[in-house]
């Protein structure tokens, strides 16, 4: 599905990232691991078309889609939940809702659609009318994701999903994602890393922005020297 | 009496509680951590004390005396000068002016050779010998960071807030990073609130740490005993910290 | 009693009219952050072409004012194209080529059509008594209709359909928009033409009760500018009560203090507004 | 407003050094042997229009707040001093400190008002003061005489353009002196500063508004001054001096050539004083309207201005000679 | 220099440029006749025209252009009364005879500077001789004066409330903005005085709002007459387009009628303007400055010299048919006659679209209707 090929990226004079190279087959739940500053938000905004690529691919079902406008990789199919939100602020959660369909793709099936989405996330129902900058942390993200799914993605990159978030609800998060994970294909940044290796099949380890490790996250999960490199010293 | 205290800090934006009932003491001469996962708070607590943003309630003590709401430039001149997480140098300026400007709003009477003297002295200091005059801008972001470190001790703070200031080092240059921070508070001798996720680092620098998450203080204490807190490694450290 | 009530009803009918020039300004700078000081210029463009329609080519008005308005719309998307675009993010820029822009346009029609007013045929003509208190120009009557449904018709259109929440997403995230599949560069455009759109709207409504002359231009932007930032910088509904609060004030004004004095009391309002509440009524952000 | 990259770096002069000054400085105040009258009268236009655009330089282009008052301060001066010379008999040359001094204490007021809420309001406020000044100064017929305008005496002495020029050439040079000697100056560190990071600069002790507020003040104080010195060399003062028109030409000479540089309106309005005559020569009609596409072509497509495209030129010369 | 050159000053540009577009008509028909009568001194003329924009400060900067750089032997021309003001003084320093066509305000010739000479209306004759003997002969009662704030407006409003006052006739005074479209509150104060004439001295566009409001608001016709104060604005061909149904009976000054030819040189004129422009003419002020062209003329040619005293001592003995009547100025110092000339003026009615002489009473062409 998803395949990067020694991607570097700089920001000024940063290099964020130094030649990575990951792969997302096609049904699967990858997850990037890394600390602060790694440049895991740095890999999924060059993936989504925000960051320029100074070198390397990234293929999206065999086509090269680096550096190309945000909005034409959204075209293929590619969903976002970005890092910190990114609410409509002004706007209500119904019509946060409606753009994420925006798309063709989202826009022929709104209906049902956003009747999944406020299934999978019934605060969200209640709270149609509301002002989306006036929802609390924990339901801004739930829109978030769900405004990703109104697209009906092929691919759903998901950055920092549990930020700030309580634990019931990075629980509640995750078990929503597993009931969508039949139709989608998931690329998800965590800090958290034992969530995260938990609820994905494979992981990668980001450092610096270089890949320091990689495997199945069941193995990762297994492993007493995660945390050290996780933590940096 | 604490050198600065803060007593129920509250600051929303929009719908996010970026900060609730904050309270506590930085003492003179400690080197006191902030840590917390992304979007804590921290930076915006750096905010408040610096009277960058308002805060919706609570107060600021410095030095006993009420500052709370002090426009950033004054809370700079009484004594607090910090460093941006994300760097803003003036660009469009040398290195060495870059330093100028800290200088003559707090020690106006340094003038000509003698202040063009003390500026390279801090950019030696901060690792920037022998880039005086490139301009800020072409400086690259490790530099970027250590001009804004050189910048925040011109301003000859009795208290100085370091946001993020390591990040991108080598280990290596990490240690001397530390060094130079430790002699921060034993020559200069300021008092530092350090925010920093390197979790190593605040282990052996800082005598004491504050965990904020979500806003909220969960804890604060020793480096080695917040790290045994379970809030904190259920919100920070992530659970593993025990395998 | 009988002269409050005609002041403030022209005041209304007059600040209805202000309220829709003023809608396209708040568009650009509530999207762009872009101050389009040349505002008032596609107002007179959109007035003299539909003058020339009507009575050069002999057009029914209905049909030269459309055929204005999409004119309008073109000029002002390739406006945004050769002059705007490069200007994205730097508003001292955008402020000094859209200020220069307004002093050629407006010299460019004292050349194009000369220094006399145009005016397309009034759409109806007489008077009506107005609460059995005074007359009132039917032709005014009529155009403050339309203004009135327009404007309308504009918050209609921003709250409830895909453009409108589009153009609003794009105001308030440009890069999540865009991540969503939102082509901002166009939107951008759109949101330019649609602004010039709502000048030309104005102009075509409004010429038929005030001609247009290539100096008109200037007065309607400055009014425009003091609406917006009465209601608040990017404000639609602000736009609406700071239009329509200008109008009757304006009116009170020459009404019962000094008739020479009739420009100045928006600015002094204006002023006292900064000085009170500087977001302007319905403001909430800085920009 | 870190924004303002693109047309105002407040950058370090491109011309440097004091010898180039000077050689223009003594060859331009030779002028007066060789001119007839017309030109004459040209040259000390173009030295008001020196004064004018480098003092708003001085704000947009060092500070980065686009004011559309400057016009409107050289109106309040040259009003007030013009006033107070024919009216109440005062000297012009008393009148004049005068006229500044309320063209200074109107920009104080009004940068108070406005510049702690940034920049669109900065220009959408001045903008609305400069009507506000037009207008009153039309309808206040009786004191300003109105559109009529006000007749005024000359400056000094008896009628003489010589005089005027070189009146005008010393306190343009004086103007430009205090111009360079401030952006050099620690105050002038604090304009870059803020023009180039404002949350910074506060962070690290500069009272932003009270910077900003400083240049508005002298700026305008400035334009004050040359508009009371220009309305005594007219003899006759007009709402034309407070017009957006006279504004355009100011921000159009600024902007051609080249913000935040001191030579750059120096060079912008001399030059485009001569041109605008011949522009004026070919046809009265077209001479606006050219004069705006030039200033349009400029500003997008060569934001840095006849300076900086002269420096730009310059130093790729310079370094294919190198080679 | 091979050709005599004389300048011309008026506003091409700005709010009243419409009176550069007649002037340049003007120049065009005069020049036309005389060098196709030889020219002047042996060469040919010609005529070099500066726009003042209306603003006194570049009236003031364009006058001298013409006179150091051009070098012209005579300036006419102006219509703006600020402008002029500004004009005379430039003249009266280089010694340079300035004949003011359409410039109406007294100062001008008041001063009494030697070079400065006007051969068109004055205020003072305009009101005087005109507007008071129309509103006293028509037996007007109470009369509401709309005034401009510029000096044109200003200047005849109190000539016209001196003059009201002495008359013994009821009047109000409202100011207003030359370049304001909206004129309903000021129209329902005049409306409570309930005037039966409306006294419109507002320049340009302006006044055509004023008539159309008027009559929206059901002012005129009908309740009062309106007088309109300038002239030519009452015969732009967009007069029309704006006013409406409400232009039926308005009144207006003017030079010019289609049926009162007072002069050989206004047939002549007449008809060179309709085969060189296909049309009739409209704006009077094309024929102004074609009859000040013809004085310059004349003084150059009994002159026999650019110099400018020789000149001003010629213009001073003007006796010349022009088209609106015999050329004299006065010589006497102190008022405002001297070095003045005022030619006759016509009040005009539109009556169903066809203007009616109907003041002076001597001229009329039919009656007034109320
Ligand atoms: N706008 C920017 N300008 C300069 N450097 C930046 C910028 N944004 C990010 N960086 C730097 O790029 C590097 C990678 O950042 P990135 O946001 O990708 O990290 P991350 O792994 O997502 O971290 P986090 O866990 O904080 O989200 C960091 O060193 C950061 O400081
Ligand atoms: N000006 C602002 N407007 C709205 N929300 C803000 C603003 N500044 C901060 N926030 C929000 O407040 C919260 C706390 O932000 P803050 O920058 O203090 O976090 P932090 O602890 O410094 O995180 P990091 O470690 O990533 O730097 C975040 O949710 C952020 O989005
Ligand atoms: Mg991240
Ligand atoms: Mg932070």
């Amino acid at each position: 599905m998803l395949e990067v090929k020694d991607l570097k990226a700089s920001i000024g004079e940063n290099r964020v990232l130094r030649g990575i190279s990951l792969e997302v087959p096609q049904g699967s739940s990858v997850a990037v691991l890394g600390a602060n500053g790694a440049g895991k938000s740095s890999l999924i905004r060059t993936i989504t078309g925000l960051l320029k690529a100074t070198s390397g691919k990234v293929l999206l079902n065999g086509e090269e889609i680096q550096n190309q406008p945000p909005h034409v990789i959204s075209r293929l199919g590619v969903a976002v939940v970005p890092e910190g939100r990114r609410m409509f602020a002004d706007m209500n959660v119904q019509d946060n809702l409606m753009m994420g369909a925006f798309l063709p793709r989202g826009r022929k099936m709104l209906d049902q659609t956003m009747e999944e989405v406020l299934s999978l996330f019934p605060v969200l129902k209640e709270r149609l009318d509301q002002r989306a900058g006036t929802l609390s942390g924990g339901e801004q993200q739930m829109l978030s994701i769900g405004r990703a799914l109104m697209s009906r993605p092929v691919l759903l990159i998901l950055d920092e999903l549990s930020l700030g978030l309580a634990p019931v609800i990075v629980q509640e998060i995750y078990r929503v994602l597993e009931k969508v994970r039949q139709r989608t294909t998931m690329l998800l940044v965590e800090q958290s890393v034992e969530m995260a290796l938990r609820n994905t099949s494979y992981a990668y380890l980001l450092e610096t922005g270089s890949l320091s490790r990689q495997g199945a996250s069941a193995d990762l999960l297994a492993d007493p020297g995660l945390k050290e490199a996780y933590l940096g010293l | 009496m604490s050198l600065l205290e803060i007593k129920d800090a509250c600051k929303r934006f929009g719908g996010v509680q970026a900060i609730s009932e904050v309270s506590f003491r930085v003492e003179q001469g400690e080197i006191l951590g902030l840590i917390g996962p992304n979007g804590a708070g921290k930076t915006t607590l750096f905010n408040l004390i610096t009277g960058a943003i308002q805060m919706d309630r609570g107060s600021v003590l410095w030095d006993g005396r009420e500052i709370t709401g002090l426009r950033p430039d004054l809370a700079c001149k009484a004594g607090i000068s910090r460093t941006f997480q994300v760097t803003r140098p003036f660009g469009r300026m040398t290195c060495l002016e870059n330093v100028y400007v800290p200088l003559l709003e707090n020690q106006p009477n340094l003038k000509g050779k003698a202040r063009q003297q003390e500026s390279a002295r801090l950019l030696g200091v901060t690792g920037l010998a022998g880039k005086e005059a490139w301009l800020a801008e072409s400086l690259n972001l490790i530099d970027k960071k250590r001009l804004e470190l050189a910048r925040a001790l011109a301003a000859g703070p009795r208290l100085i807030l370091l946001d993020e200031v390591l990040g991108g080092l080598n280990t290596m240059e990490m240690q001397d990073a530390l060094k130079l921070i430790k002699s921060i508070r034993d020559e200069y001798e300021m008092t530092v609130v350090w925010i920093e996720h390197i979790m190593g680092a605040i282990m052996s620098v800082c005598e004491r740490v504050l965990v904020l998450d979500m806003g909220r203080l969960i804890c604060q204490g020793e480096p080695g005993v917040v790290c045994q807190d379970p809030a904190v490694i259920e919100a920070y450290l992530g659970e593993q910290a025990d395998a | 009693m009988e002269d409050l009530l005609l002041y403030l009803t022209n005041g209304v009918v007059m600040g209805t009219t202000y309220a829709l020039a003023a809608l396209g300004v708040t568009l650009i700078v509530g999207i762009m952050g872009i101050i389009n000081f040349a505002h008032g210029e596609f107002y007179v463009l959109a007035g003299y072409f539909s003058a020339l329609f009507a009575q050069g080519a002999g057009l029914d008005p209905i049909s030269s004012m459309l055929i204005a308005v999409i004119l309008v719309f073109f000029v002002g998307l390739a406006v945004e194209r050769t002059l705007i675009r490069p200007t994205y993010g730097d508003e001292l820029y955008s402020l000094i080529i859209t200020f220069i822009l307004y002093i050629i346009l407006q010299n460019a029609y004292l050349v194009i059509f000369g220094p006399f007013p145009s005016k397309p045929p009034n759409w109806v003509s007489g008077a009506s008594n107005l609460f059995g208190l005074f007359y009132y120009g039917n032709q005014r009557l009529v155009s403050f209709a339309a203004s009135a449904v327009l404007i309308a018709l504009f918050m209609v259109v921003m709250h409830k359909t895909w453009l409108g929440r589009v153009i609003r997403s794009v105001a308030m995230d440009r890069e999540m928009a865009s991540m969503l599949g939102v082509n901002t560069a166009r939107v951008n455009m759109l949101s330019f033409g649609l602004g010039c759109v709502l000048a030309a709207l104005a102009g075509v409504i409004l010429t038929p009760v005030f001609p247009v002359t290539p100096t008109v231009g200037v007065g309607v932007s400055l009014t425009a500018f003091v609406v917006m930032i009465l209601g608040g910088l990017g404000s639609f509904s602000g736009c609406i009560v700071g239009g329509i609060l200008l109008g009757i004030v304006e009116n009170l004004g020459v009404g019962y203090l000094s008739s020479g004095y009739k420009h100045l009391f928006g600015f002094v309002i204006l002023i006292l507004v900064l000085f009170f509440r500087p977001t302007g009524f319905f403001g909430q952000k800085q920009i | 407003m870190q924004a303002a990259t693109t047309i105002g770096s407040g950058n370090k002069p491109a011309l440097t050094g004091f010898t180039p000054w000077l050689v223009c400085l003594a060859v331009f105040a030779l002028l007066p042997l060789t001119l007839g009258p017309y030109w004459l009268n040209s040259a000390i236009m173009g030295l008001f229009y020196v004064m004018m655009a480098s003092s708003w330089n001085l704000l947009a282009g060092y500070t980065g707040q686009v004011s559309f008052a400057h016009a409107a301060f050289a109106g309040i001066g040259c009003y007030t001093s013009g006033i107070l010379s024919a009216k109440l008999g005062l000297h012009p040359l008393l009148g004049l400190p005068l006229g500044v001094a309320m063209a200074a204490l109107l920009s104080l007021a009004l940068g108070a008002l406005c510049i702690r809420m940034g920049g669109i309001y900065l220009s959408l406020t001045t903008l609305g003061f400069s009507e506000i000044v037009r207008i009153v100064i039309q309808n206040e017929y009786e004191i300003t005489r109105g559109t009529m305008g006000l007749k005024v005496p000359f400056i000094i002495g008896p009628y003489s353009k010589i005089t005027a020029f070189y009146l005008m050439l010393a306190v343009a040079v004086a103007m430009v002196g205090l111009i360079a000697w401030l952006v050099n100056s620690d105050m002038g560190l604090k304009f870059r500063a803020v023009l180039n990071d404002e949350t910074a600069a506060r962070s690290l002790g500069v009272n932003v508004t009270r910077a900003r507020v400083f240049a508005f003040v002298i700026s305008g104080a400035m334009a004050g001054l040359a508009g009371s010195i220009y309305g005594h060399y007219l003899l006759l003062i007009t709402p034309h001096i407070p017009s957006l028109d006279l504004m355009f030409h100011v921000l159009a000479m600024a902007v051609i050539g080249g913000l935040g540089t001191l030579a750059g309106p120096v060079v912008g309005a001399l030059l485009l004083e001569v041109l605008s005559e011949f522009v004026r020569h070919f046809s009265d009609k077209y001479h606006i309207l050219v004069f705006g596409c030039v200033a349009l072509l400029f500003a997008r497509f060569a934001p840095q201005g006849l300076v900086g495209l002269v420096g730009d030129w310059w130093k790729k010369a310079g370094a294919k000679g190198g080679e | 220099a091979d050709t005599v050159k004389i300048g011309v000053v008026g506003p091409r540009t700005g709010g009243a440029a419409a009176t550069g577009t007649a002037f340049e008509e003007g120049i065009e028909l005069a020049l036309e006749k005389i060098n196709a009568g030889g020219g002047l001194l042996g060469k040919k003329v010609e005529v070099v025209f500066e726009d003042t924009a209306g603003d006194p400060a570049k009236a003031a900067s364009g006058i001298e252009k013409l006179i150091t750089k051009d070098k012209v032997a005579m300036v006419l021309g102006e219509s703006h009364s600020s402008a002029a003001l500004a004009e005379i003084d430039v003249a009266n320093r280089y010694k340079v005879p300035l004949i003011i066509a359409e410039a109406w305000h007294d100062d001008i010739t008041k001063k009494n500077y030697p070079y400065v000479f006007r051969a068109g209306p004055c205020n003072s004759g305009v009101v005087n001789e005109n507007i008071i003997g129309f509103v006293k002969d028509y037996k007007f009662k109470k009369v509401a004066i709309f005034a401009e704030n510029t000096d044109w407006g200003m200047g005849i409003k109190d000539l016209a409330e001196v003059a009201l006052k002495k008359a013994g006739i009821e009047f109000m005074t409202i100011i207003t903005e030359r370049k304001s479209q909206d004129h309903y509150a000021e129209l329902n104060k005049v409306k409570k005085f309930k005037p039966d004439l409306i006294l419109a001295f507002v320049y340009g566009f302006g006044v055509h709002y004023l008539i159309a409001q008027a009559g929206e608001v059901g002012m005129i016709p009908g309740q009062a007459l309106l007088l309109e104060g300038a002239g030519p604005p009452s015969l732009w061909p967009q007069f029309w387009d704006t006013v409406g149904k409400y232009g039926n009976l308005e009144l207006f000054v003017s030079r010019m009628h289609e049926k009162v030819m007072l002069t050989k040189v206004a047939k002549d004129f007449d008809q060179a303007y309709r085969k060189k422009f296909g049309k009739a003419p409209t704006d009077y002020k094309s024929r102004s400055i074609y009859d000040v062209i013809l004085i310059a003329a004349d003084a150059l040619k009994r002159a026999k010299s650019t110099d400018g005293d020789k000149l001003v001592s010629a213009l001073e003995k003007t006796n010349l048919e022009v088209s609106s009547g015999m050329v004299k100025f006065g010589t006497e110092k102190g008022s405002y006659a001297y070095h003045q000339w005022q030619p006759p003026m016509l009040i005009i009615q539109w009556q169903d679209k066809k203007q009616v002489v109907v003041y002076p009473l001597s001229g009329k062409t039919g009656d007034l209707k109320k």
